[in-house]
């Protein structure tokens, strides 16, 4: 059988970075009409092979050809200009734009040389319509929720005649039915003859819509194969080199709050609720209970957990922590109550990127401690060694900057913050948002051993299983109220999805 | 070696310093006289010792994203109140007066520090028009403290600050040491760096994690404020007067310019208070030197531009990247430079 | 407030000062309020803070408020013309107080009422010529100028050269701007003394810098006016001090306290009299005994 | 719907409303002085805070670019001075007459912004040094050229200098004034219709993801400085125009009263937010201030600075609280 001729052809690429070789010898193709998934572990390269394809980084060996032709793009512009069209991992916008601008800027529709924003609008709700999302563009993007974010990012790569089509991981933040709409967004475009290259952590979503695939393993090409010629077990144990261990003991679990009932309440949320944020809700949380939100894009799940940490500050209700009332002001509070909050957003509002590992790990554990007393320097290292063993960080270096992580190993180092904290309630927002399934179940069977241990958990997750898997009881929420809290005992996607559609508990 | 964030700042600190020794050989002469040391060397540290001192508060501001440009004006008005009560005193030698001037004059610095943290973490205003309205009123207030005049005392203690000497060097060199090696141990020793880095890196995270900002962010200003102050008063006892109008004139500039050639970003974040120190003798070094090979005073500003970029051009790595690459007499690059992006995956 | 200005009664007078930035400055203004006040004129008085711009603005708000008398110390001066013309339409006499301007339309204001700054130049370095006139050698010269581009500081080196020009052995060895300050001519005098190995004179263009620079010279181990002759123009009381203790030797005054004149000139200025074009402030010069006789009332 | 419910329906919105405030206190702050001051009521006050500040209008739009990008651009002050005194010495010294001069002096205002572009985003040098090498390169650039200040007696010059352009009643405007609003016209235009001051926005809100977005920004970066200095170029001829004169001590501190103006206007000084049009309140805001203290009259050196700083502080926090609690 022969093969039609590659679009786009990377040989023998080598990228090093000071004291890390990201990129060895790594060779690369893309056909026409094809989807092509880019897999690997958290840090194995895969970003860096997109940015050296687009040009945000210069090789230092090996060649890019484009239709047969070497290039040597300066920067994601000439990229574009050349049909490569990328949405680079994390949401590269601009936050102070609204989101009709974010998705045209550059190649605005101009009349007579001044930009026709009406057609902008226009053409920017069109785009977002394809991906089924309605938000209004006129808004400022920082007012919209990561997931919204990155669907503006998709869209804004969709508004090209791209014969190339980038996707860095775009459904790290998206829920099931976000995902399934994007994909079949890709394979539409496939059809049309583009070539799309595809990164994700999510096996079943490479294999239901991936032609091809390669692996890389620490920079290192361990090749390319057909969706057919390899299955997920397969996948999964070239790009880890090793084969993975099971679930079982987390999934066999079958969590009911019923197996809670002698744990005494932690904290409870009377009435509790902030205007423009979330209705009024009432929760308790027992000490060791894992309480999962559901919901869709934009329900509410993130206002609640703020709310809960004092990020934001409650306009209505009371909140009781052991049977005491809190005021829960901003999260300073928060803390000093033992609770810990992992945002969703960790470029704005977790880490610290000019600083490094260790320094971004013990940061709140040393905010709570004040700063008259600070982490011997020798505990620091020792926790931070600790936490980069536990979690798998790569680079294995404390002292480096986490701005220059790869955007898994960056999700690791926020949950190791709050994990030292030794948070009696840690609120996990999206917590496995980007990593690679080593790694989810290792935080996953890291979250269960710490509820076992009496930490309370909330839990939030656009993977559904994954929420079901662990926790105890699912609050439902459904346009920024709570519409149902479900019992475990025996629940199903299905049902909680039934409850998210149609807002009453089923 | 080359990749220590200080290398670069120090080469060109020794880079003029031995211009000087090459252009006036007595640049470099130091000698011993009634009883402490004399020569070009001394002048940089003593006159220095204000500039960097402001630098190091400086530092801390820009550290949180701020700026501050009333430090001029509160060197001003700490000389002025520290010299007016002094020459309002019976005995101007009398050490509990000059004390007690001391005292009253940092203690005023110190309320404007609270001021301006007051304006910038509690009321959430722009640092630069916060501190702008210090800047244009603390003129007004040092002039109404002097009364337009220039206050001159005769107080031998007071003196000491600016001129005296403490071991053959300049006491307000070991003045302007002592407060950076507090300042560093303070904030390197306790997790105060940390926090302050954690703040100007990234505000809203810092926050999330538990940080008490607006406390940081205010402390800053408060500290930078006590260290005009104790500028003020060394420029002021250095001439034995307090000169509401003059005092201090543009040093936020070169405090700034000092803490920016020392490696600090005026984006927040990272700093570091040796590279402060650095810069700030960088800066009287270029002082110096142009009195001291007598460039005329038309001239004087076109030679800084030209030292400065010097220094800066010898700081940017992709400078030195061209250079070394011309240097090599390679055909020039055919594919074009790719811009740089320093983004995180 | 309260709507004080123009109308019929009261002659006022907008004043428009340079600023504070000297001790020399601030007893300007102080004469100028307080014989306004003595000569029941209303005083519209505004600061510049050194700022042609802002002077202009004053002027300007001067003539909408229909005052009876311009009068300012100019800044700079050029750059006039334009706003004195507005005036002029307006019917608005001018006085120029301490500075002139260099417009060549003469008929833009009354009368000028100051110094010249050129003649203090000349006078400082007459001093110096009769002072060393019989000196053998060479007399090695430095010079503190004021702030590089302002009118004094022009003015005053020229003067001085001019002088000094005709004999060749008055050396200038190191000529720098110390900015009118104490703070800056401590400084640089204290670079003169490391970098020059024979310093007779001491030319300052206003006396804070020579304040700033004898500090210097006594750190150096020198004693001022002797090892080191100074001479300086201004006369403020510090100076007189100093001179009076014989660290300098010369102080050619420029004198500030031009009020009481100024006043009798809007006067004359507002009842339509003719008055010169011209008009110096009285002006001397003081040696040790001068100094001594005059420090007992010295204001400023 | 009638007309007075829409107006009492009218939610301004959420980033136009330190505008609105600043809007409204400076109307209060002219009703104030109208009721304290005679004369102060008559229209020409508001119109010479036009004349008086043209020249610095011109500067501060520049200046509203380069903060917009979030850099910082202090040379402007010493590129006004350079121009007034290239200006006077071509036209008094060469013998240029004034149409060539004009195209001069902007095309050395444009090449030093050009210059100091190159620095910040070629070789990465922080936009408040490379500027302030601008600043003193340009005032050392004044010094060689003249340490004098001299009078310009072109006759073109002159009779633009007092050109007075009538507007009815006793009221008039001068060229400057002209000039400095098709200024503004220009720019806004130029922000909000176009590409490049798009782009301008982008990279002021994250210069990384403007990049990774495909937009230019190392022209955009570079032109925007070129813009500003450009722009302080202009700004330098409506000040000859304005005094007839070159100083090299022109606009010794102006860099801080733009940058004030342009912040006090509303634009964020870490960039990607405001407009010019706030820049233009910003400098009533500063013009106004004087105005009144000026009216007033009875204030010594002193206390003008203190009452200047204090003004400044009530409208600053007004401006922050009105905009704060609307929220
Ligand atoms: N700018 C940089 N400076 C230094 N090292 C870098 C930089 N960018 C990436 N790296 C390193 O290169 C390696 C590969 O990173 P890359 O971002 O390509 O991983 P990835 O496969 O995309 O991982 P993830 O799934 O977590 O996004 C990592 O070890 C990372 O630390
Ligand atoms: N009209 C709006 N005004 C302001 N902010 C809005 C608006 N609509 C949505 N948002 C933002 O969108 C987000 C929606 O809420 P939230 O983030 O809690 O949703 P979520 O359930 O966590 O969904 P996601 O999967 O998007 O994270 C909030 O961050 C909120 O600030
Ligand atoms: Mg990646
Ligand atoms: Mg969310």
């Amino acid at each position: 059988m022969t093969e039609p001729p590659a679009i786009l052809r990377m040989s023998h690429i080598r990228k090093e970075f000071p004291g890390v070789v990201a990129l060895d010898d790594v060779s690369f193709r893309m056909f026409p009409g094809e989807v092509h998934a880019l897999m690997g572990e958290n840090g194995a390269g895969k970003s860096t092979l997109i940015k050296v394809l687009t040009g945000v980084y210069g090789v230092d060996a090996g060649t890019i050809e484009l239709d047969g032709s070497p290039v040597a793009f300066s920067g994601p512009g000439e990229a574009q200009r050349s049909g490569v069209s990328t949405v680079y991992q994390e949401v590269n916008l601009c936050p102070n734009l609204s989101v009709a601008e974010n998705i045209c800027l550059g190649k605005e529709p101009r009349r007579r040389g001044r930009i026709d924003w009406r057609e902008t609008r226009r053409r920017a709700a069109a785009l977002l319509a394809r991906l089924d999302v309605e938000v209004d563009v006129s808004a400022e993007l920082s007012s919209c929720s990561i997931a919204v974010q990155q669907l503006v990012a998709i869209a804004r790569a969709l508004d090209v005649d791209a014969r190339v089509l980038v996707l860095d991981e775009p459904t790290s933040s998206l829920d099931a039915g976000e995902v399934e709409q994007l994909l079949n967004v890709v394979r539409s475009l496939r059809d049309q003859g583009m070539a799309i290259l595809f990164v994700s952590h999510f096996i079943e979503q490479v294999f239901a819509v991936a032609d091809r695939m390669t692996v890389l393993r620490n920079g290192k090409l361990i090749g390319e194969y057909r969706t057919e010629e390899i299955t997920p077990v397969d996948l999964v144990t070239r790009m880890i080199g090793k084969e993975l261990e099971a679930l079982e003991d987390i999934e066999d679990a079958g969590h009911s709050r019923s197996d809670l009932a002698g744990a005494p309440v932690f904290l409870e949320a009377g009435d509790v609720g902030r205007k423009g944020g979330v209705a009024p809700f009432s929760l308790d949380i027992r000490a060791g209970e894992v309480v999962g939100l559901a919901g869709l894009l934009g329900s509410g799940r993130t206002e609640l957990a703020r709310l809960l940490f004092g990020a934001d500050h409650a306009d209505s209700g009371s909140v009781r922590i052991d049977g005491a009332p809190v005021s829960l002001k901003t999260p300073r509070t928060g803390l000093d109550h033992r609770i810990a909050f992992c945002s969703e957003n960790r470029k704005t509002e977790g880490l610290v990127e000019e600083l490094t590992v260790r320094e971004n790990i013990v940061l709140a554990l040393q905010a709570s401690r004040g700063w008259a007393r600070p982490i011997p320097r020798k505990r620091q290292e020792e926790i931070a060694e600790r936490y980069i063993e536990m979690l798998d960080i790569r680079p294995a270096n404390a002292e480096a900057k986490v701005g220059d992580l790869s955007g898994g190993n960056q999700q690791k180092v926020l949950l190791a913050r709050w994990l030292i904290t030794e948070p009696r309630l840690l609120i996990l927002d999206e917590p496995t948002r980007g990593i690679d399934i080593g790694a989810k179940t290792e935080i996953q069977r890291l979250v269960a051993r710490l509820s076992s241990e009496g930490m309370a958990v909330v839990f939030i997750s656009a993977e559904l299983e994954e929420v079901l898997r662990l926790s105890h009881r699912v609050v439902v929420l459904r346009d920024r109220a709570v519409v149902a809290v479900l019992d475990n005992e025996s629940l199903t996607a299905d049902r909680v999805m039934a409850t998210m559609a149609e807002g009453v508990a089923r | 070696m080359t990749k220590h964030r200080l290398f670069w700042p120090v080469v060109a600190l020794l880079a003029l310093l031995l211009g000087d020794l090459i252009v006036h050989p007595a640049f470099f002469a130091i000698e011993f006289r009634d009883g402490h040391l004399y020569g070009n060397l001394i002048d940089i540290l003593k006159n220095g010792a204000p500039l960097i001192l402001i630098a190091i508060g400086m530092t801390l501001v820009v550290a949180t994203r701020g700026i501050d440009l009333s430090v001029g004006a509160v060197v001003a008005i700490s000389g002025a109140l520290a010299c007016l009560h002094i020459s309002g005193l019976g005995d101007q030698n009398s050490l509990g007066g000059t004390l007690a001037a001391v005292g009253m004059a940092l203690g005023l610095a110190l309320a404007l520090g609270v001021w301006n943290g007051w304006l910038v973490a509690v009321l959430g205003i722009q640092p630069i028009i916060a501190t702008l309205i210090l800047m244009v009123a603390g003129r007004g207030i040092a002039q109404l403290i002097t009364g337009g005049q220039i206050i001159t005392v005769n107080s031998h203690p007071y003196e000491w600050i600016g001129s005296g000497f403490t071991f053959g060097l300049p006491s307000a060199i070991l003045i302007a040491l002592a407060v950076f090696a507090i300042a560093a141990v303070l904030v390197r020793r306790s997790a105060l760096g940390l926090l302050v880095e954690s703040v100007g890196g990234n505000p809203e995270a810092g926050r999330l994690a538990g940080l008490r900002s607006a406390r940081l962010i205010w402390l800053t200003y408060v500290f930078c404020a006590l260290c005009a102050g104790i500028a003020g008063l060394m420029i002021s006892a250095n001439v034995h007067s307090a000169d509401g109008n003059n005092a201090g004139q543009f040093i936020e500039l070169d405090a700034i310019l000092a803490v920016v050639i020392g490696g600090t970003l005026l984006t927040g974040g990272r700093f570091s208070l040796t590279g402060s120190v650095i810069g700030a003798l960088l800066i009287q070094t270029l002082t110096t030197t142009v009195y001291a090979l007598g460039i005329a005073p038309q001239a004087i500003m076109l030679f800084k531009a030209v030292v400065v970029l010097a220094v800066c051009l010898l700081q940017s790595p992709v400078f030195r990247k061209k250079l070394a690459r011309r240097r090599k007499t390679a055909p020039p690059p055919t594919a074009v430079v790719p811009e740089k992006v320093e983004a995180g995956v | 407030g309260g709507g004080g200005a123009g109308g019929g009664g009261a002659l006022t007078l907008g004043f428009a000062q340079v600023g504070a930035e000297s001790g020399w400055r601030t007893a300007n203004t102080k004469s100028i309020q307080e014989s306004a006040k003595a000569a029941g004129i209303e005083l519209k008085f505004s600061d510049a803070q050194q700022k042609q711009e802002n002077q202009i603005a004053a002027i300007r708000s001067y003539i909408q408020q229909k005052v009876k008398v311009i009068a300012f110390s100019p800044v700079v001066e050029s750059g006039w013309d334009t706003v004195l013309k507005e005036a002029k339409t307006a019917n608005i006499p001018v006085i120029l107080t301490d500075r002139a301007v260099d417009s060549p339309d003469k008929s833009l204001y009354k009368t000028f009422l100051g110094s010249d700054f050129v003649a203090e130049g000349k006078k400082a370095g007459e001093w110096l010529a009769k002072e060393f006139g019989s000196a053998a050698g060479d007399v090695s010269i430095v010079e503190l100028q004021g702030t590089t581009g302002s009118a004094p500081a022009n003015d005053r080196k020229k003067g001085f050269a001019d002088v000094i020009a005709s004999n060749p052995k008055f050396k200038v060895v190191a000529s720098q701007t110390g900015e009118f300050t104490r703070a800056k001519g401590k400084e640089v005098m204290e670079a003169f003394l490391k970098s020059q190995p024979k310093i007779d004179v001491l030319y300052a263009h206003n006396d804070d810098m020579a304040l700033g620079a004898i500090e210097a010279i006594e750190a150096a181990g020198k004693v001022p006016g002797k090892d080191i002759k100074i001479v300086s123009v201004d006369g403020v009381r510090d100076a007189l001090q100093a001179l009076a203790d014989g660290k300098i030797n010369h102080v050619v005054e420029c004198n500030p306290l031009l009020g009481p004149q100024l006043m009798e000139l809007v006067k004359k200025v507002a009842a339509g009299e003719q008055v010169p074009p011209r008009i110096e402030t009285t002006e001397t010069e003081f040696d040790q005994a001068a100094a001594k006789a005059a420090l007992p009332q010295r204001q400023y | 719907m009638t007309t007075l419910d829409r107006i009492k329906g009218y939610r301004p919105r959420q980033r136009h409303l330190p505008i609105l405030a600043t809007m409204a206190m400076l109307v209060a702050a002219y009703l104030y002085g109208a009721s304290s001051y005679t004369a102060f009521g008559s229209g020409q006050v508001v119109l010479d805070l036009f004349i008086n500040n043209a020249f610095l209008l011109v500067v501060a739009v520049g200046m509203t670019f380069v903060i917009l990008t979030g850099g910082i651009d202090l040379s402007v002050g010493s590129v006004v001075a350079l121009s007034t005194v290239v200006s006077a010495d071509l036209l008094q010294n060469q013998g240029w007459p004034v149409f060539a001069v004009i195209p001069a002096v902007l095309a050395i205002g444009a090449a030093l912004g050009f210059g100091m572009g190159v620095l910040i985003q070629v070789f990465e040098i922080q936009p408040f040094i490379a500027t302030l090498i601008g600043m003193f390169f340009a005032r050392g650039l004044c010094y060689t050229i003249s340490t004098q200040a001299y009078s310009i007696d072109d006759p073109t010059v002159a009779s633009l200098a007092q050109t007075q352009i009538p507007l009815g009643g006793e009221l008039h405007i001068s060229i400057g004034v002209v000039v400095a609003l098709v200024v503004v016209a220009a720019a806004a235009y130029v922000l909000y219709g176009t590409r490049f001051g798009r782009t301008v926005y982008a990279i002021g809100g994250n210069p990384k993801s403007a990049l990774l977005m495909g937009l230019n920004v190392g022209r955009t970066r570079i032109s925007v400085y070129t813009l500003s200095g450009f722009c302080s170029a202009l700004g330098g001829l409506l000040l000859v125009l304005y005094k007839s004169s070159g100083d090299p001590l022109n606009g010794v501190g102006l860099e801080l009263t733009a940058i004030a103006a342009v912040v006090i206007g509303g634009t964020l000084l870490t960039g990607g937010s405001g407009y010019v049009l706030g820049t233009v309140l910003g400098i009533m805001v500063l013009g106004i201030i004087q105005t009144l203290i000026t009216f007033d009259g009875t204030l010594n050196s002193w206390w003008t600075s203190i009452i200047t700083g204090a003004l400044l502080f009530a409208f600053i926090v007004l401006q922050r609280l009105v905009g704060r609690r609307t929220t």
